[in-house]
């Protein structure tokens, strides 16, 4: 597989899903940014029992981020939620092609992701309370 | 895949006018006039007069003599000539110079350099706007200052200084006053024998000329110690064998660069890019509104990234920025320096227009502009405020 | 009036290889790969492609590393860059290097600077012949040199060093050597990666390639400083936007530049006029007579002066030594470094063959000294000594 | 009148007469040269009845050197002996268009000639005494 090309397609035209309704049910969200990396990425999430149904992103940042948010989405719909704080992206820099230099900004949406998992067991929390 | 290409970055670097290409032919080649120029022989002599119409026809452009005009390899050898040239031979005049922070890299490096030697660098404050108020430059000039280093055209942003106030300042003090004009040959007149000025740096593949050659005048009488040391060629200035179809290239395209038929061609095509730009509601003009060349427009499109915005438009040849700044991750220093954000800085591009800019081409490129910063904006929609300020 | 001019003067440039010129001439124009190879668009990309092409078949002519030559404007650049960059860069090292009296202007003038700069130059003897011993170079090493820099073939006598011996001397004492091959190229095999050399000067037009455009190459781990400051470009070790056209034509022409293939061809020519011009009775031949490169002649005519030599024979495009020195009243200074008397020294003539020098060339030539030598010599009946010896 | 031209066609062919015989009748001969400038100049002039019959040249010296010594072997040709002494170079220079920094070279004719001269009117002496 020509990764860079997955990289060029990807970041070229994402497969982004429509935003949420408003108090969607089982949404949540998630942002990490670092202004020296000039990335922002923000993630929300619908997981209905307990498995990741849709992922909605948006992004600021260098085509490889753009294009690895694109592929961290796809990958984690259908997956349990677990998945998400299961995004290696040493592992998927290296499959994916990208420069390392870039890892640091790639990083930020495991971040993204980390922040919907703990705002997702809190809401599982409050359901269980 | 891709269908189209438009180049829009004619301040990198412009192709050669197929006029120039024949005059270069005529140069290369065991029918050419290809000896060399040094030589006594009638084949070097041959050559030799390629060279002296040449230096004729640059020295024309700027309304110098043709004896003060020098050939180099490029504006970035003439601007190290003459920082280091003129600071060495004028030791005991002083160890001050003056620039700005707007200069190009071989002018702030070169000044980096003669500080690391001992020299006193000012750098001449300017507005946002990147312009230089020629009292700020006046109020900078001491008693042990020697040169002055201002460029005419900005590379990044094209804004245009105002060479002859400047060069006034100067001139009241005993300065010289260089100017860096690559940018300028063309699109903005520049005549050393109305200004105060006393070096001029110049290259030719800004002006549909070669690249690899440029020249520096140097007005009579001004002391200066060459760079590069060997042979007598180019009064002892600057050695080494004369190119001969670079130069006689270089000379041709300076005879076609006249300004006052360019000029109304560039800016009509500049000003309708600017005109579908402005529309775009994040979009904003770097540098002075007015007081600029033709050629160049520097845009920030504030909550786009820089290198997406740039990677989306692929099919679009600008600059983030200087050509030999676009390789690298730094931020131009020019946006920086003018007051941008690293994070603006990033978002700029630099669109530059040319001799073979068509209006369909600008409206082919307002078109793809306008898609990719709507689609870029829509995917950064939420992004914190410091992406877009 | 002239009916032909032929030109043997290959060692003072040479015309481009039309081959070449097709390369050059695709990297001009507007549908040309003319945009500045530091670009990241993809116009930028195709003129770097050129750019890496270029790069790697210069490095191939001599055994190097692809990423170890840069670009210049040319050998006399490049000298400049090996004497002062290395001698700048390694101060802590030492202050002293070693050079010869044989060299082109290029090294001798920078090594003149660094002379007034506070570097100790000693200049390592030669013999009558041009040929500098191993011993003498390994006795002036001191444990403070820096730096030995040597030619590889001799610019006005084509008298050839033996390089990897004067370079093993270096490698024993841990001296870095810079040799000047600019006249060498495709005439005479080089392999950095055979012979201990450091530093390696090049130029385009002495091998069928354009004026003004040279490279270095700096082998991996030698310190070296800039000498042109300013982008980022070639590493830092040269900075000014890249000429593509120059490159591009460079690389090919050294792709085409095989000694293998030219030397025997080269030394047919040259044989051909030594072989006619040896029966002149008052011609002798400058510099060893084996340990010499195919191209060139340097022959003394005793008792004929040299100007009117040169005028009898305009329709032949010889030079008096060195074509930078040969609209100069100065003898060269290679000559007399040899042992020639100033009168001598104006009486001598390099004859440089080439790839499109023909036998009926030579036969021309040979015809037309003869016949005006014969002239001159009896014009000069009776004059004094000095004239011949 | 193109001088620099008639410096090249004088240098190229210049009229050189044959050499006299040995003790030939009123034959005199100068010499001048200077190493420095890289000139050497010998006239050999036959002066019958106080007029210049004939002048035979030697030369080694630039072009402009040989052109100026075959015109002025010419001028002297059917002048007075006094003629030797009135070659001025100075003037001669400007007329034929010659460089300068030639002048030095050009005064050794007038060397040559004046020897002539002193050569002539020692002949004479020795002829009256
Ligand atoms: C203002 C300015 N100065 C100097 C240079 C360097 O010119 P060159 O590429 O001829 O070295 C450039 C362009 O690169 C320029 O825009
Ligand atoms: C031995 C040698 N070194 C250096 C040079 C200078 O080369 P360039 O003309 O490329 O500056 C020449 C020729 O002029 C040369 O023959």
């Amino acid at each position: 597989m020509d990764n860079p090309s997955q990289i060029e397609r990807r970041f070229l035209s994402p497969n982004r899903k429509k935003d949420f309704k408003n108090n969607a049910l089982g949404v949540v969200s998630g942002e990490a940014s670092d202004r020296t990396l000039n990335v922002w990425v923000r993630l929300q999430i619908q997981v209905i029992d307990s498995v990741i149904q849709t992922v909605h992103f948006n992004v600021y940042g260098c085509p490889h981020t753009v294009a690895v948010v694109d592929w961290a989405a796809e990958w984690l719909e259908g997956q349990s939620a677990k998945a998400l704080v299961a995004l290696d992206m040493l592992k998927r820099r290296n499959e994916l092609g990208v420069p390392v230099d870039r890892l640091g900004k790639l990083l930020l949406i495991e971040d993204a992701a980390a922040v919907c998992k703990m705002q997702l067991d809190q809401l599982n929390m409050q359901g269980k309370s | 895949m891709k269908v189209k290409e438009i180049y829009l970055d004619y301040a990198a670097t412009t192709p050669v006018d197929p006029e120039v290409i024949e005059v270069m032919t005529q140069c290369l080649g065991p029918s050419g006039d290809s000896a060399n120029p040094s030589s006594s022989h009638a084949a070097g002599r041959r050559a030799k007069a390629r060279i002296d119409i040449a230096r004729g026809q640059i020295a024309e452009r700027i309304c110098a003599p043709a004896e003060n005009i020098w050939f180099t390899s490029g504006a970035t050898e003439s601007d190290n000539l003459a920082l280091f040239g003129v600071m060495q031979a004028n030791k005991q005049r002083g160890r001050h110079m003056i620039t700005s922070t707007l200069e190009h890299k071989a002018v702030l490096d070169a000044a980096k350099i003669l500080e690391s030697q001992g020299v006193d660098v000012t750098f001449v404050r300017h507005n946002a706007d990147g312009v230089i108020n020629p009292h700020d430059l006046a109020a900078s000039i001491r008693d042990d200052t020697v040169l002055v280093s201002i460029m005419h055209v900005n590379n990044e942003t094209g804004v245009l200084q105002d060479i002859e106030a400047l060069g006034e300042c100067c001139r009241e003090r005993g300065v010289l006053f260089h100017v860096d004009a690559a940018q300028s040959t063309g699109k903005v007149p520049l005549s050393v024998s109305d200004y105060p000025v006393d070096l001029v740096s110049l290259t030719a593949h800004k002006t549909y000329g070669p690249m690899g050659v440029g020249a520096i005048y140097i007005r009579q009488g001004v002391k200066i110690s060459p760079i590069i040391h060997g042979g007598e060629q180019e009064g002892g200035y600057r050695p080494g064998t004369l190119a001969t179809h670079q130069i006689a290239g270089f000379g041709k395209a300076f005879a076609l660069a006249d300004p006052d038929r360019e000029a109304p061609l560039l800016k009509s095509r500049r000003d309708q890019l600017w005109e579908g730009l402005r529309k775009i509601e994040c979009a904003s003009l770097n540098g002075h509104a007015t007081q600029r060349s033709p050629h160049v427009l520097n845009v920030t499109f504030h909550g786009i990234e820089g290198e997406s915005l740039r990677a989306a438009l692929s099919d679009i040849a600008v600059s983030a920025g200087s050509a030999c700044n676009s390789n690298i991750a730094d931020p131009s220093h020019v946006l920086r320096a003018m007051g941008l954000s690293d994070a603006l800085a990033a978002s700029s591009l630099r669109f530059s227009v040319g001799r073979y800019t068509s209006e369909s081409d600008i409206d082919y490129v307002l078109g793809r502009v306008e898609q990719e910063v709507s689609r870029l904006k829509e995917l950064a929609n939420g992004a914190p405020d410091w992406t877009t300020s």
